[in-house]
């Protein structure tokens, strides 16, 4: 033990701990202070958000008033403005001495009412208290005493001093006469006031209402209020509570400017002399879209059910805007804001309203058009096998419930014979007998349900094409190199690179070779190829189909590039296909789960035909698949312009056929077995027909709701602590690199949008550095997409979530918008929007055609407001046969003077009733449709409209097909004799009032009628019959047009064939001859 | 080296006190060092004088005569603990400032987690569960742990070291303590902590956690490697072997305790040293078994129908 | 011990008041540094003057190589009230000179801007035929559009960046007055019930445009000096573009061609 | 007064009223000096605030620092008087006590403090858990501190047990007297490491459900009383009856393990850890007061048994 000095005092007791309490104490206050400030600082960075933002947002309302105020100076120049100036001054002027003498003498009043209040209410206080007593009172004698002292005190008088001076002496029931007398007084003068200052408010509401009205952007009142309410404003928390969906969002603590009614830009909320928008700047935007907030309220809505995020977490943007860990909902990316859509949405195939250009919709055609639900569920796609199950389950119920139902009815009248008394027969009679009529309710389901499935199979397409058909189809050398790497034939084919090696594409395209169809092909002539061309180019083939490569492509991307179809094909298959895409070569027994072919209907002594009125199997009787599964529709061409235009595609080609390396392989039994089990591997049968697989499911996973899966559960394999450190971009290949639509990761990005753009962009990246065998490698292939379209599927998968909200909170429609949303569905599923246009502002393939630029009269018609255009009965039957005729199909039925043809579908009497009801809802009619009674018209209404009709200045028939061949040529607008059975009355009113409102663009001009007082008259000049009638002009026309019959529409046409129209005479209404009428259509030239 | 994974470790929120604790250990024993140093210092000294013996007093500080031998409570002794108070309350403001306690996604028992962490203060029973079935580790352990504690007083029957710091006095008991302490409890916890990645695998410290690794590793049962193959063979064959291991392991005990510490051994009955034994054994037998699954791969000695050791 | 506590907390508190003091200081300077306050939008620029000292002046011809096609006779007897001869007027070239190309100053103006001319540019229809057949107009100004003929027509214009419209009109109404916002180059226009009657309008921002005669001929004036690219627009035959650098008074030459 | 007026009546007019001029004139006189002199006094008075009965009432002895009042100090005051007036002078020195204890003592008032607290805003069910939680980092004033401080101080109070085991274990203080109270003290330990352990569920989350669920997931393999246990099976157990059901009310860790969590978390455990905590302070003043710092012993003192 080292010696140490011992200290003379005795260290224990005498040492000080002043020092360390001091630094104790300091450090412990300073604590708590820092509590306290981190309490209401460090916890709280919105409180500085909101001191930038009144004095940013007061900057800003101070520049935006002075061009407020400027406009309003310009406003005031306008003479209508002046004379309401000067009429409010003048309303003012003349109230104004009135108005004087009656503030006076309220005021007044008042003060008289005062002095006599103050005394009466004592005296009144008094009173009541006395009669109080006396109600109370139980003897007789002291009720009498006291009712005399109350009387007693009522006889006192009292002196009341008026404000001017003057006193008066009133007893009690004076006093209160006096004080009802003024109170009664001064209502009348108010009430007089009133009167008076009507008119001088109401001139000063008219003039700035007249601001306000003609104001785009705020009036300098109101940016006034604005300015006052910023600079009062005291930092507080904003939030929005909604409790019966658990929202609690404070994001407008920081975003102050999202609900502001001025558009307020970063650039705008940059201060001064700043170079870029600060994070201030950025949080202080208001919303990009208030029309959503509109539909969307966030009082009800808040912020994050859209844009999910930490709605109550105040404490940081990373916490607020939930990008941390251990939170499930973070912030929606901006690129992929739309995703928040999907939460709700998901059965929306278009958002409900003015769903142009949204990446979400573009997302959701994607996963559609590129086959994605061939592998992976998703609700609400491709869900006609699922349907058809369900159907054939219920079948089968309702079938055991006929057979129990007439057991029991046998059992209960057996009960019934033995019963004891006659009641007990006659119950159990009853009974029975409700057993059979509900046997023949199940019947009738039945039967509906067998409708049902007959549509369902109908309705299931697959993506690719029938592989049955390969033999008769394909130049069998090409299938190889197509696999190999289908983009190097067709650049943007739908077709996926599945990375295959050879061995796989020689044994599968050996099993397809081999479990193809072998029946012979009828030979087709060679036709026209330069007719072809045209053919191609204008029946309307290009809204779906694309040609040319590179610059040179045109038309639509909805299906294959036919440049190189001439390498690839047959000829005689080809124009069959065109012919009538969905003839199939052999049908398809899915009971018996075969290919019926001839013989099968030879054993039973049938006729091998089928198509949709033939679709039973002749060996068991169950429904078959009929048709090839495809979208394509038929154009309804003859054999001539078909092989007219396979002679053109064919000509198309780079290289000849016989320029591929022999592939002989493909007929070597041995490979067949390895073929299948890739064919198996890689999911082939998702989107082809393949015979064997015809059952085969979905090999992905399902993504419906693949955006709330947790992070965890996505495999980034290899490059977990890659994505998570952000250190470097793991895709290499310089293609798969440009489909990222954020460029090379910069950072971290380890989250649901970084796996799938990744996955996307380079579906096997998870493999990378992996070993894996070829089984177990990852099968999704590269779809080859670009940036957009990467994104577009990135924001679709990012709103895939199980939604936390409330049911009441997704967009699941039990009225007619459900039509709408089902609606939807089928027109993307044909393309409708390929040549029409549903939504103002959409852009169909065939508008962008060069072809069109000249003629966009000749584009197919909008159909804006086609429910309220057309009777749905019509619909219903244009729909399912557009040429309106059993006879000559080589034809519109409409408007046979348009090149581009509207196809023939064959939809389903499912997806026929679907459409219908989608076209009403969506210009909001009723269903049932009930004809309006069109009125007949008298003599003189007839011709007055007859001579209107063929004017000059309405030169209706000009345009208007007439059905006379000659004329037709010339015609851009359909037949007036179709009218009454297609459309509506009160549709076709508005149509010639204004065309331009109903169908934008239309060749139909407008102006052709203007009203006169509450009158509709014809705009030009109107023939002298017309003097003194005083109806509307259009409604007799409509009328008119209703009415009309074909010798009528004879007579005015050839009335027009002579000079000046004035009015053919009446009488001579007599049918004309069929010679007659071609010589004055012919006249009409 | 993977420092950002050593860092991301070391700062998750419910890691952050076992950081601390490990310097506070350090400290303590250090502490705890220096005086039981400078106390076996003075008893050697006083051991080889007795005069001094008889007049020192006996403690390793200054002491003048005259100096009281008692103080008061107030304030010697207050004033020390309200600084203490105010320091804890220092340390748990700044600390609850500056460091938020955890908080992750909402409970969902359909997305485990990897790895599944008990609290780290469980972690030392956690790591158990590797080289012993959960009955073992997570039952029949911490009871004996508990027990152990508790007998303690009862077999240390040295009269020696009572409200001291010595080593020289104590050795076998401050050295087993040390062991089972130090060497079972927080190591074992350091280990769960910052050794035990997703899968409860082996990382070093500053190697990524890699959730995809995979490693390659055969266990198999001590009976297996004499080709014992039959059920109650192997249930007798355990049962040899670990009655063996109390058997033999106590003998040698046994030799070593009496020649190295005779006198303890002396004032022992036979309950207190067979108990002492009992828990000795048991508490070796844990690193014995550990070392048998770290280096042979050996996962179970005894293997019975009911239950494996 | 007491004295000695409370001057502890006092010594204590006065530290941290301090401490508070600076922090609190250092705070409230903050924001002042930030409030100037953002201030932009410039009022509309007015119309740049142009100093008609300077003015400079081009004028060319613009030549089509090679034969011209014959003009195609257009039947116009489906309306008897379209009197007259007509031909079509796509291509029209007299003896090498190209009728009905607009010429304007495509670039080099910069960010000048010119006062809208207040008297409208008519289109005349007569003949069932548009009189001109190509028009330049200046963005917003107004267009006058009148029917001569005893027969309704309707005006149509198919812009691409402007809104489109269609209005009848039938004879002896009142003229139609419109105007285009957005500069548009040959914008179509035509009557959907005479479908050979078309013609093209020219919105431009500038009022240096011109539109070539029977001749062939142009002239553009009042040009500032600068350098400037002119360009030649013909409906069928497209763009061409030419340079050229105007210095004070000039009066240069620039003449186009076009192939066929 | 008013008996003075009804004398008078009997009497002089005059002279009663002058009586009662002279009574009044008296009063005044009196409050004249009276009032300065006791406003005197009272300004001594509070002068020494020590002396009042107010404080006197609370406080029974001065201040000063004699030694009978010091230690008054510490024997009249309720929350002083676990300690002795006096200890041993060296016991004060903190490089042997650590004070490691008091730590203890006073992180379990600082748990019990905030952990009320947060019991305000707290329900034990599985919809409102995980929300109070967030609710309680967001929108309760000093709520996040005070979530924090529990938790915090939940874990030194781990730490800070250990700390005194090991140094009540060096210092060889559970021998003979105190055996017991080291029995005591371990299972304070386990009842220290049980309130953090059922603390742990409380938040609701995927940390607390996860670490609950392994920990409970050993109780399966209890011998006898688990269902994955040693001859468990023979005993009939099945998840829906053994020990681990009876621990989270339930086979997984569900609304009913939280409830019972919360139960013992908040009433169960921290009532039998103050009653044995009682017991504890108790048996270290009964027991001797704290064991040291001892004078060393030697070998040769030692007395052996016979």
């Amino acid at each position: 033990m080292p010696e140490q000095p011992i200290p003379e005092h005795d260290p224990i007791v005498t040492r000080s701990y002043a020092l360390h309490y001091v630094v104790a104490m300091v450090i412990l206050m300073a604590t708590l202070f820092w509590a306290l400030w981190d309490e209401g600082f460090g916890q709280r960075p919105w409180k500085a958000y909101q001191q930038e933002w009144k004095q940013r947002y007061t900057a800003f309302l101070g520049t935006a008033r002075s061009k407020s105020e400027h406009t309003v100076t310009d406003l005031e120049k306008n003479p209508e403005y002046q004379q309401l100036s000067q009429a409010a001054e003048q309303a003012d002027a003349a109230s104004k001495t009135r108005k004087n003498e009656l503030q006076k003498q309220i005021t007044d009043l008042s003060a008289q009412i005062l002095a006599v209040q103050n005394v009466f209410t004592d005296k009144r206080a008094y009173v009541n208290y006395l009669t109080y007593d006396i109600e109370t009172e139980t003897s007789a004698s002291g009720k009498e005493s006291k009712k005399k002292d109350l009387e007693e005190y009522k006889k006192e008088t009292w002196t009341v001093e008026f404000p001017d001076g003057h006193k008066e002496k009133y007893d009690f029931r004076h006093l209160e006469e006096k004080y009802n007398e003024l109170k009664d007084e001064r209502t009348k003068a108010s009430a007089e006031l009133g009167e008076v200052l009507k008119p001088v408010t109401e001139a000063s509401t008219k003039l700035s209402e007249y601001i306000s009205d003609h104001m785009v952007d705020l009036t300098p009142a109101q940016i006034d209020g604005l300015k006052k309410k910023t600079a009062d404003w005291d930092p507080k928390i904003m939030q929005i509570n909604v409790a019966e969906a658990n929202i609690v969002d404070r994001c407008e603590s920081c975003h102050m400017g999202i609900r502001e009614p001025l558009k307020l830009t970063a650039a705008s909320m940059t201060p001064k002399g700043a170079k870029k928008p600060d994070e201030y700047a950025q949080a202080f935007t208001s919303h990009p879209e208030p029309d959503l907030l509109k539909t969307h309220d966030p009082e009800k809505f808040g912020c994050s059910p859209c844009h999910q995020g930490n709605g109550r977490a105040t404490t940081s943007v990373e916490k607020a805007h939930g990008n941390y860990e251990h939170w499930l909902w973070p912030l929606f990316p901006k690129q992929n804001a739309e995703a928040g859509c999907q939460t709700c949405h998901a059965a929306d195939m278009v958002l409900v309203s003015g769903d142009v250009g949204w990446t979400i919709s573009e997302g959701k055609d994607l996963f559609r058009q590129k086959g994605c639900m061939g592998c992976h569920r998703y609700e609400g796609y491709d869900k006609e096998p699922e349907e058809l199950n369900s159907v054939s389950q219920q079948i089968k119920q309702f079938e055991q419930q006929k057979i129990e139902n007439t057991k029991d009815a046998a059992d209960l009248m057996k009960q019934a014979d033995a019963a004891e008394s006659n009641e007990e027969a006659n119950r159990l009679n009853d009974k029975a007998v409700a057993l059979r009529v509900s046997n023949s309710k199940l019947d009738g389901r039945i039967q509906q349900l067998d409708f049902q499935s007959h549509s369902l199979l109908q309705d299931m397409k697959k993506v690719g094409p029938n592989l049955k058909d390969v033999r008769l189809k394909l130049n069998r050398n090409w299938i190889p190199v197509w696999l190999k790497k289908p983009t190097d034939f067709r650049p943007n084919t739908k077709m996926p690179n599945f990375r295959l090696n050879d061995e796989q594409i020689r044994s599968i395209s050996a099993y397809i070779w081999q479990s193809s169809f072998t029946d012979p092909l009828p030979k087709q002539k060679t036709g026209n190829a330069e007719h072809g061309r045209e053919l191609f180019e204008t029946r309307g083939c290009l809204a779906c189909h694309s040609i040319g490569e590179g610059d040179q492509m045109q038309g639509g991307t909805f299906a294959a590039n036919l440049t190189r179809v001439g390498e690839k094909a047959n000829f005689d298959y080809l124009v069959r296909w065109i012919h009538n895409a969905r003839q199939r070569t052999r049908p398809y027994c899915p009971y018996e789960k075969k290919d019926i072919g001839p013989e099968d209907y030879a054993k039973k002594g049938l006729p091998y035909v089928f198509d949709l009125q033939h679709s039973r199997c002749p060996n068991d009787g169950h429904e078959l698949q009929v048709q090839n599964m495809t979208v394509m529709p038929s154009l309804r061409l003859s054999i001539e312009d078909a092989q007219d235009i396979a002679t053109y595609l064919m000509t198309q080609k780079k290289q000849e056929p016989s320029a591929y390396a022999d592939a002989s392989f493909m007929e070597d039994p041995k490979l067949k077995e390895e073929g299948k089990k890739w064919v198996r591997q890689f999911g082939c049968a998702g989107c082809h027909e393949i015979s064997g697989f015809e059952d085969e499911g979905r090999i992905g996973t399902e993504l419906t709701f693949e955006g709330s899966k947790p992070i965890e559960r996505l495999d980034f394999a290899l490059f977990t602590e890659v994505a998570q450190r952000g250190e470097r971009e793991p895709i290499t290949d310089k293609q798969d690199l440009a489909r990222l639509p954020e460029g090379p990761a910069k950072g971290p990005w380890y989250d649901h949008k970084g796996f799938f753009e990744h996955k996307l962009a380079e579906p096997n990246i998870y493999d990378q550095g992996k070993i894996k065998s070829d089984t177990e490698a990852l099968r999704m292939p590269n779809l080859h997409l670009d940036k957009e379209q990467i994104r577009a599927l990135t924001t679709f998968l990012l709103g895939s979530e199980e939604s936390s909200l409330p049911a009441s909170y997704q967009y699941k429609p039990g009225d007619t918008r459900r039509d709408i949303q089902e609606g939807w569905w089928i027109v993307k599923k044909y393309n409708c929007m390929g040549c029409h246009q549903f939504i103002p502002g959409q852009r169909t393939v065939l508008m962008g055609m060069k072809h069109y630029q000249d003629i966009p009269e000749q584009l197919p018609p909008k159909l804006l407001t086609e429910g309220a255009r057309v009777d749905p009965e019509w619909l219903r039957k244009f729909l399912s046969n557009p040429s309106l005729s059993t006879t000559d199909t080589n034809r519109n039925g409409v408007r046979p003077y348009l090149a581009v043809r509207m196809p023939t579908f064959s939809f389903s009497d499912n997806e026929l009733r679907k459409l219908v009801r989608f076209f009403e809802a969506l210009s909001q009619q009723p269903i049932p449709y009930i004809p309006e009674e069109v009125p007949t018209l008298s003599a003189k209404e007839s011709d007055m409209a007859r001579s209107l009709f063929s004017s000059t200045a309405a030169p209706c028939l000009k345009c208007h097909a007439t059905g006379d061949p000659q004329h037709d040529k010339i015609a851009t607008a359909p037949n007036f004799l179709l009218a009454k059975e297609r459309l509506k009355p009160d549709w076709v009113e508005r149509w010639i009032i204004d065309p331009q409102a109903v169908s934008p663009g239309t060749s139909m001009p407008s102006g052709l009628f203007r009203k006169q007082g509450s009158q509709w008259v014809f705009a030009g000049p109107t023939p002298p019959s017309f003097q003194g009638y005083d109806k509307d002009h259009t409604k007799l026309l409509v009328d008119y047009i209703f009415q009309l019959t074909p010798e009528e529409q004879r007579r005015v046409a050839a009335a027009m064939g002579r000079t000046r129209a004035s009015t053919a005479p009446p009488g001579t209404g007599k049918p004309a001859s069929a010679a007659r009428m071609a010589a004055s259509g012919g006249g009409s030239r | 080296m993977d420092w950002r994974q050593l860092w991301e470790i070391a700062s998750a929120p419910d890691n952050v006190p076992i950081v601390g604790m490990i310097p506070l250990l350090a400290f303590y024993i250090y502490l705890a060092w220096k005086q039981a140093k400078a106390n076996d210092e003075l008893i050697g000294e006083l051991e080889a004088s007795p005069a001094m013996a008889k007049t020192h007093h006996r403690k390793s500080w200054p002491f003048r005569p005259g100096w009281s031998k008692e103080v008061h409570v107030w304030p010697f002794l207050l004033r020390i603990e309200f600084l203490a108070a105010m320091i804890v309350t220092i340390i748990l403001m700044v600390w609850s400032i500056t460091l938020s306690a955890p908080l992750e996604e909402p409970a969902n028992p359909n997305l485990t987690m990897n790895p599944a962490k008990a609290p780290w203060y469980f972690l030392g029973l956690q790591e158990m569960l590797v080289y012993f079935d959960p009955w073992i580790a997570g039952v029949v352990m911490p009871t004996l742990i508990i027990i152990g504690l508790m007998v303690i007083p009862y077999i240390d029957t040295n009269p020696l070291g009572s409200g001291y710091y010595t080593w020289k006095q104590r050795k076998f008991a401050i050295g087993t303590f040390l062991f089972g302490f130090i060497v079972l409890w927080i190591s074992m916890i350091i280990i769960g902590t910052f050794i035990r990645g997703p899968g409860w695998q082996w990382f070093w410290p500053g190697q990524t956690w890699d959730h995809n690794r995979l490693i390659y590793e055969v266990n198999r049962d001590l009976p297996d490697l004499f080709g014992i193959a039959s059920n109650w063979a192997k249930a007798v064959f355990g049962a040899i072997v670990v009655g063996g291991y109390y058997l033999v392991g106590g003998f040698v005990a046994h030799g070593l305790f009496r020649r190295y510490n005779p006198k303890d051994y002396k004032r022992m009955s036979l309950l207190q040293y067979s108990i002492m034994m009992f828990f000795l054994l048991t508490m070796v037998g844990l690193p014995a078994k550990m070392l048998l699954r770290l280096a042979w791969h050996i996962k179970y000695v005894w293997i019975t129908p009911w239950f494996n050791v | 011990m007491n004295c000695r506590k409370n001057w502890v907390v006092m010594t204590g508190l006065l530290c941290l008041l301090g401490l508070f003091l600076l922090v609190g200081c250092n705070k409230s300077e903050a924001p002042e540094q930030t409030s100037s306050a953002p201030e932009k939008a410039a009022p509309a620029a007015a119309a740049t003057p142009i100093d008609p000292a300077t003015a400079a002046s081009i004028s060319g011809t613009v030549k089509l190589e090679g034969a011209a096609p014959k003009g195609a006779k257009i039947d116009m007897s489906q309306d008897p009230a379209c009197k007259g001869a007509n031909m079509a007027e796509t291509i029209v070239a007299d003896g090498g000179n190209l009728a009905n190309v607009f010429v304007y100053v495509k670039e080099g103006l910069g960010d000048r801007t010119f006062d809208v001319p207040k008297e409208a540019a008519t289109i005349n229809q007569e003949g069932c035929k548009y009189h001109p057949h190509v028009l330049g107009a200046m963005a917003g100004q107004n267009i006058e559009i009148k029917n001569s003929d005893q027969t309704t027509h309707n005006i149509h214009p198919t812009p691409k960046d402007n809104r489109e419209w269609n209005e009848s009109q039938p004879p002896a109404a009142a003229p139609i007055e419109k105007s285009f916002a957005r500069e548009e180059i040959m914008l179509p226009v035509k009557c959907n019930q005479h479908p050979w009657m078309k013609m093209y309008v020219n919105v431009v921002k500038s009022p240096f445009f011109a539109v070539t005669g029977p001749d062939g001929k142009y002239e553009i004036k009042g040009l500032p000096p600068g350098d400037y690219t002119i360009a030649f627009v013909q409906e069928k035959l497209g763009e061409q573009t030419q340079k050229v650098t105007l210095a004070a008074k000039d009066s240069k030459t620039v003449d186009s061609s076009f192939k066929q | 007064m008013a008996e003075d007026n009804q004398n008078g009546k009997n009497g002089n007019r005059l002279g009663l009223l002058e009586r009662v001029k002279a009574g009044v004139k008296e009063d005044v006189q009196s409050l004249k000096t009276d009032l300065p002199a006791k406003a005197k006094d009272q300004v001594e008075h509070l002068k020494d605030p020590t002396k009042t009965q107010v404080y006197t009432s609370i406080f029974r002895h001065k201040h000063d620092d004699t030694p009978r009042n010091r230690a008054l100090g510490v024997l009249s005051n309720v929350f002083l008087h676990l300690h002795p007036a006096k200890i041993n002078r060296d016991a004060v020195r903190y490089s042997y006590t650590w004070g490691m204890g008091g730590i203890t003592f006073y992180l379990f008032i600082v748990l019990t403090f905030t952990g009320v607290l947060l019991m305000f805003y707290y329900h034990p069910t599985k919809v409102q858990a995980f929300r109070d939680v967030l609710y309680l980092e967001h929108d309760v004033p000093f709520g996040k501190l005070l979530r924090n401080m529990h938790r915090w101080a939940a874990h030194l109070m781990v730490i800070a047990v250990w700390l005194h085991m090991f140094r009540v274990f060096l210092t060889g203080s559970y021998k003979k007297p105190r055996e017991f109270n080291w029995n005591i003290g371990v299972l304070l330990l386990v009842f220290t490491l049980l309130l953090s352990f059922t603390g742990y569920l409380l938040p609701d989350d995927q940390l607390g459900f996860w670490a609950v669920t392994v920990g409970t997931n050993m109780a399966r393999a209890t011998p006898l009383l688990g269902h994955e246990g040693p001859f468990g099976h023979m005993l009939g157990m099945t998840p829906y009856n053994d020990v681990r059901f009876g621990l989270l009310g339930g086979s997984i860790v569900d609304a009913n393990a939280l409830l019972r969590s919360y139960i013992w978390h908040c009433i169960g455990i921290p009532i039998v850890a103050s009653v044995l905590m009682i017991v504890h302070f108790w048996r270290v003043r009964k027991d001797g007061g704290i064991s040291g710092p001892a004078p060393v012993m030697l070998e040769s003192e030692v007395k052996e048994p016979k």
